[in-house]
């Protein structure tokens, strides 16, 4: 069985491994940070999380090349963390403050990190497909190599502008991956109940011509795997992917919520059974990871997440003059002469 | 009377509504079994069933259109849209579809239906969560357009908004939902198109709307206490229709005209406002009527910055001493 | 050959084939007529005929219950003279008399007859087929057995709205029937050059869970038959259909438009070799339909239309006061008091 | 000078901008093989060929967000919405994304693009068709919004436009797409922002916008014939970034103001000038600010309708006489 999966495995060297890990629980640690600082009342407005989900946004992002671009939803601080941007950065906007990665001026829903390839994460529900697939026809038309990433949940699958954005990628075949990360549910409704079909985004695959993909997306390894073909696919002019991942959120929707919908022991069982940090952890042993290693990231993570932490506490809030900074491109505000 | 919170007079006014009439069900995204984002509409799930209490996928236009459809064929649908940022998706079916077939028919077609919506900032969500877009709405020839500011007139309102013949968009205001107050025992029907005098004055007027309604009573009150200068506050209460004769009356007596607005300044529903008064009350005016609104920016997440963002008491109070100093 | 045909028809009567002859010749005269009435500038505005498209509208009509609901776009004219409208009503309303069914109001677009289940013409694309959804809706809702049926074209197959009406209607299984009308082309463009898959309606079943259904729409027992299965499966609780139907449209899009986008030959083939009259009109004789019954019809048809034409002709322009009627329930305008 | 229709200046305003710069590309329905509905872009594409000038699916959604995406990563696109009223079913993209994302992310993600879209009535399509909507797009903080009225306009402000750092919505006429007028020769560039005085006069101040230009000055020459009143006649040109100094200076001049707008009446671009102008130049001011518009109904398809809905010569021309008499 070990024997099995080392060589099922053996495509991905320790090194890589060793980086997923470390991406997996970063974004752990900070999304547990920024679960604490809100209950700390630092954490302002609203906060969506994406405990549970970290392996999906470490597969992929390990996949990409620096200039690939990323376009993230309202859950967008996994994706974020994991290309890189800093955790400052990070907890800063999240607490809207100015060492935030836009000084307090778009928040938890909206972190982007353009050095980084972070185009934006979007509040919307679908408004970031097309714009991931303008990138893509941007790299397509001035030849570079870059691909575009969209990441979205399940209940996007059912707005109008996700059938507008692949049928637009396929037709041109642009270079750009669409990864659903289906949760279960929408906001508090089990997707099941409001989708007309049972995978909401493998099973539209073939209205785009596309291939069915689902795949474990709590399984770092396996995402990382699957990101590897859809992007080495784009890069060969060979177009769009639609990937849909299958994992489960362990936190509430967004931070008030007290998941009151979840069946009994639902959340328990994926906790227990297969949270992708505990899971990803076992394996690297099994692979003959040494336990010292494994607690040396760990503890580096932590102590990262601590540092950024007493920074951006430490940080003031954003300055009033920026209030009607960067509304117009000139970098100011003013409408009339 | 009993004592409601303003997103409790919501359910409440649905509630009457569908205990009258069959016809009226409810649909929206997260709206029953889960009661709601803003939890406004807890309890109605559990009251009337699945058939009339919906959970919908996430798709505003589906949702707009289904409430059109059902509503031209004999039901009364109330649709809710999460915020009313999200109208931006479904807007063809506000700005060109239920509000243009009744008169494109020549009134074959009937669109009795209500859109309830979360509107306004002061929740630190940032700029695609927080908007003020009533004026949107009333720039639409052939809807109607509500905005409460009281837990009274949310029910009151709403029943009105349910029985109308035509298309009712109706703005909650977020910031406004803990807020609590009197609500008339039994059945409660107010009447659409109706402004009220909410502070009486004679030195100026403040028109205002929703959360801008109890800042402007605020600094009235400041402003009588400070200096003796004694303002009037109109709450508009529906854009569409308009009640101008309150408004009018109040201008021709105070001669001066200020607006409240929390959406952002350039064709906000103020300067309607302003342009019909200095039209037809030009006379009557004895300075500039002068507008008050949330600056032309998106608006930010940080709660400092938000907070110098929306009219507030102080602003409110400041730019009418400094103009009727 | 014959006698096989007579086999696979035989399900139809003479009286339902007359019905459908009927339909179809009527639409065809009417839309002629239009076509003429433009050229002499009596025809304002714009206007969109479903030359070669006649079966359709034909066919559904005339598998509608007398309850039944259409919902249509600005290419509305066949469906609205396919329940019965009146001719002088459509025609009227095309050169903006008071006459018209909406007294000029609405246009050729918005054709709209209420008593007949034409529940409006739309012209902005996809926004009906929500609509019909909701006209479905409250059929379940009210126990009413009246079924939606919503016509749209190929081009629309790639607006969010589709999506999200599909969606909807199989997730609450509503009694609704959507009917592409695949003529080939959007405007100017053809439909394959930017969809991304071959059958823009009948590829994308699937992802809704429907079954895929492509009928010959120039064949009008083809489409009556097929709509009479749509009907039943609807009426009894079992849900929406998506039906494509392969037609061709032998007019311009829209009044001025000389077609220069077609290959040549194309519009000349199907003109003569799958015209839906002309092969019907074969089928009636193939069945023994004596050519004076034929020639009946087509005369009574032409007189039909020859007389409303004159009536609409003679019919007074709207009068002024009307420009603000209707805007709202009480009649008027009034936005304030 | 070249004699150029308004919609030969858009084919030759895009053809000019496309030469000189690699990452101008255009999309939008039937824009390409056929040259548009309009046939305001023909021989783009078989000037610079299907990677550059594209036809789309009808998804105005993927259009505007594919052009979104392509500014935000170093091209600068120009995408049509073939007709304006068809900007709601995408209105998310103007209203919450290509508008706020430069001030959401503090400056991170630009937007240079430019939507083309044939904005106004006249043409006797019915109330979806028809519609002139440039107040939904002044009411939204971070576009900038462009109307031009002359073919000179067109080209130079499309190619200002191209240029512009900021999101723009460029709206054309329908029913100027056939006037001709003089075109500067050689490359031709104009500036956003800039008003102009199109007919100088003394006693009244009209400002207008795209078609009613043409009609305001109409009518002020047959006020000048008829009744000896000078009447200055302001061009905006662009309603983001506003001339206010150019409206300003004419009224402080002539002491009245009126507006001719073709959107409908509440909370037209109007109703913000002369809430501007009431506020800071009251008593400039020798009488009520009145507005002329269209007024606030959907707008009818018959010709004898529509010709009284919309502002015509003669309505500006009677308003004004019996405003100042
Ligand atoms: C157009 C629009 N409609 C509704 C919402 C409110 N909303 C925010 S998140 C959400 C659920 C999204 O579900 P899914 O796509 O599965 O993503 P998840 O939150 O599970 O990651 C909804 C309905 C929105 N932001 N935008
Ligand atoms: C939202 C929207 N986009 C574009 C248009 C312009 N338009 C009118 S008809 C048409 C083509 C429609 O093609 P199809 O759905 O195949 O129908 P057909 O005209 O062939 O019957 C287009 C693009 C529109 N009316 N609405
Ligand atoms: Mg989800
Ligand atoms: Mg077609």
């Amino acid at each position: 069985m070990a024997k099995k999966k080392t060589l099922k495995n053996n495509d991905i060297d320790e090194k890589k491994r060793l980086e997923l890990y470390n991406s997996q629980y970063l974004i752990r640690v900070a999304e547990q940070r920024a679960y604490d600082l809100f209950l700390e009342n630092l954490v302002k407005g609203t906060s969506h999380l994406s405990l549970g989900q970290e392996a999906i946004a470490a597969g992929f992002a390990t996949a990409m090349q620096e200039n690939d671009k990323s376009f993230c939803t309202y859950r967008g601080h996994a994706h974020t963390l994991a290309r890189g941007a800093s955790v400052v950065g990070v907890l800063g906007e999240l607490m809207q403050r100015d060492c935030g990665l836009m000084r307090g001026k778009g928040g938890s829903m909206h972190l982007t990190d353009t050095s980084k390839g972070v185009m934006g994460s979007y509040a919307i529900i679908g408004a970031h497909l097309p714009m991931a697939v303008g990138s893509a026809w941007r790299a397509q038309y001035m030849g570079h190599d870059d691909v575009a990433t969209v990441f979205f949940g399940d209940g996007t699958t059912n707005i109008g502008a996700f059938h507008e954005a692949l049928n637009y990628a396929v037709v041109y075949k642009l270079p750009v991956i669409f990864v659903c990360e289906n949760n279960n549910y929408m906001e508090y409704t089990p997707i099941e109940s409001i989708t007309a079909v049972k995978n909401p985004a493998a099973d539209r695959a073939s209205a785009y011509g596309l291939d069915s993909i689902i795949i474990d997306g709590n399984d770092a390894d396996e995402v990382y795997r699957t990101a590897q073909v859809a992007y080495s696919k784009a890069r060969s002019g060979d177009g769009p992917s639609l990937i849909e991942c299958k994992t489960y959120r362990q936190s509430g929707h967004s931070r008030a919520d007290p998941g009151a919908y979840r069946p009994d022991g639902e959340l328990d069982h994926w906790k227990k059974n297969n949270d992708p940090i505990t899971r990803y952890r076992s394996r690297l042993i099994e692979f003959g990871v040494k336990q010292k290693t494994i607690d040396g990231i760990e503890a580096s993570v932590k102590k990262l997440v601590d540092e950024a932490t007493e920074e951006a506490k430490n940080s003031p809030v954003p300055p009033e003059e920026i209030l009607t900074t960067n509304v117009y491109a000139n970098g100011g505000w003013a409408w009339r002469n | 009377m009993a004592q409601l919170t303003y997103r409790e007079a919501v359910a409440a006014g649905i509630a009457q509504e569908m205990e009258r009439d069959e016809t009226v069900a409810f649909i929206g995204e997260d709206v029953a079994r889960a009661g709601g984002v803003f939890k406004a509409t807890v309890g109605l799930f559990d009251k009337f069933g699945p058939k009339r209490v919906i959970d919908t996928p996430i798709s505003e236009q589906a949702i707009l259109g289904a409430a059109m459809g059902a509503a031209m064929t004999g039901m009364r649908p109330i649709a809710e849209i999460m915020f009313s940022d999200f109208l931006a998706v479904c807007w063809d079916f506000v700005a060109n579809e239920m509000s243009k077939s009744r008169y494109m028919s020549d009134g074959q077609l009937k669109c009795p239906l209500v859109v309830r919506t979360g509107n306004g900032g002061g929740s630190r969500f940032g700029a695609q969560h927080s908007q003020s877009i009533e004026n949107w709405a009333m720039a639409i020839p052939g809807i109607k357009v509500v905005a409460p500011s009281t837990p009274a007139d949310v029910k009151g309102l709403l029943a009105a908004s349910v029985r109308d013949e035509d298309p009712v968009i109706f703005f909650e205001h977020k910031s406004l939902y803990a807020i609590k107050g009197e609500v008339p025992e039994g059945e409660h029907v107010d009447t659409l198109g109706t402004a009220k005098v909410v502070r009486p004055g004679k030195d100026a007027t403040i028109v205002a709307l929703a959360l801008m309604v109890p800042r402007a009573v605020q600094a009235a009150d400041k402003l009588m206490t400070d200096h003796g200068i004694d303002v009037e506050v109109v709450d508009i209460r529906t854009l569409v229709p308009l009640d101008m004769k309150t408004i009018s009356n109040s201008v021709i007596k105070t001669g001066r005209l200020f607006t409240v607005e929390e959406n952002p300044r350039l064709c906000g529903w103020g300067a309607e406002i302003v342009s019909i008064v200095v039209d037809e009350l030009f006379w009557d005016l004895d300075g500039p009527a002068v507008r008050i609104t949330t600056p032309h920016i998106p608006l930010p997440a940080a709660d400092n910055l938000e907070d110098i963002t929306i009219p507030s008491v102080d602003r409110i109070y400041s730019k009418i001493l400094e103009v009727l100093r």
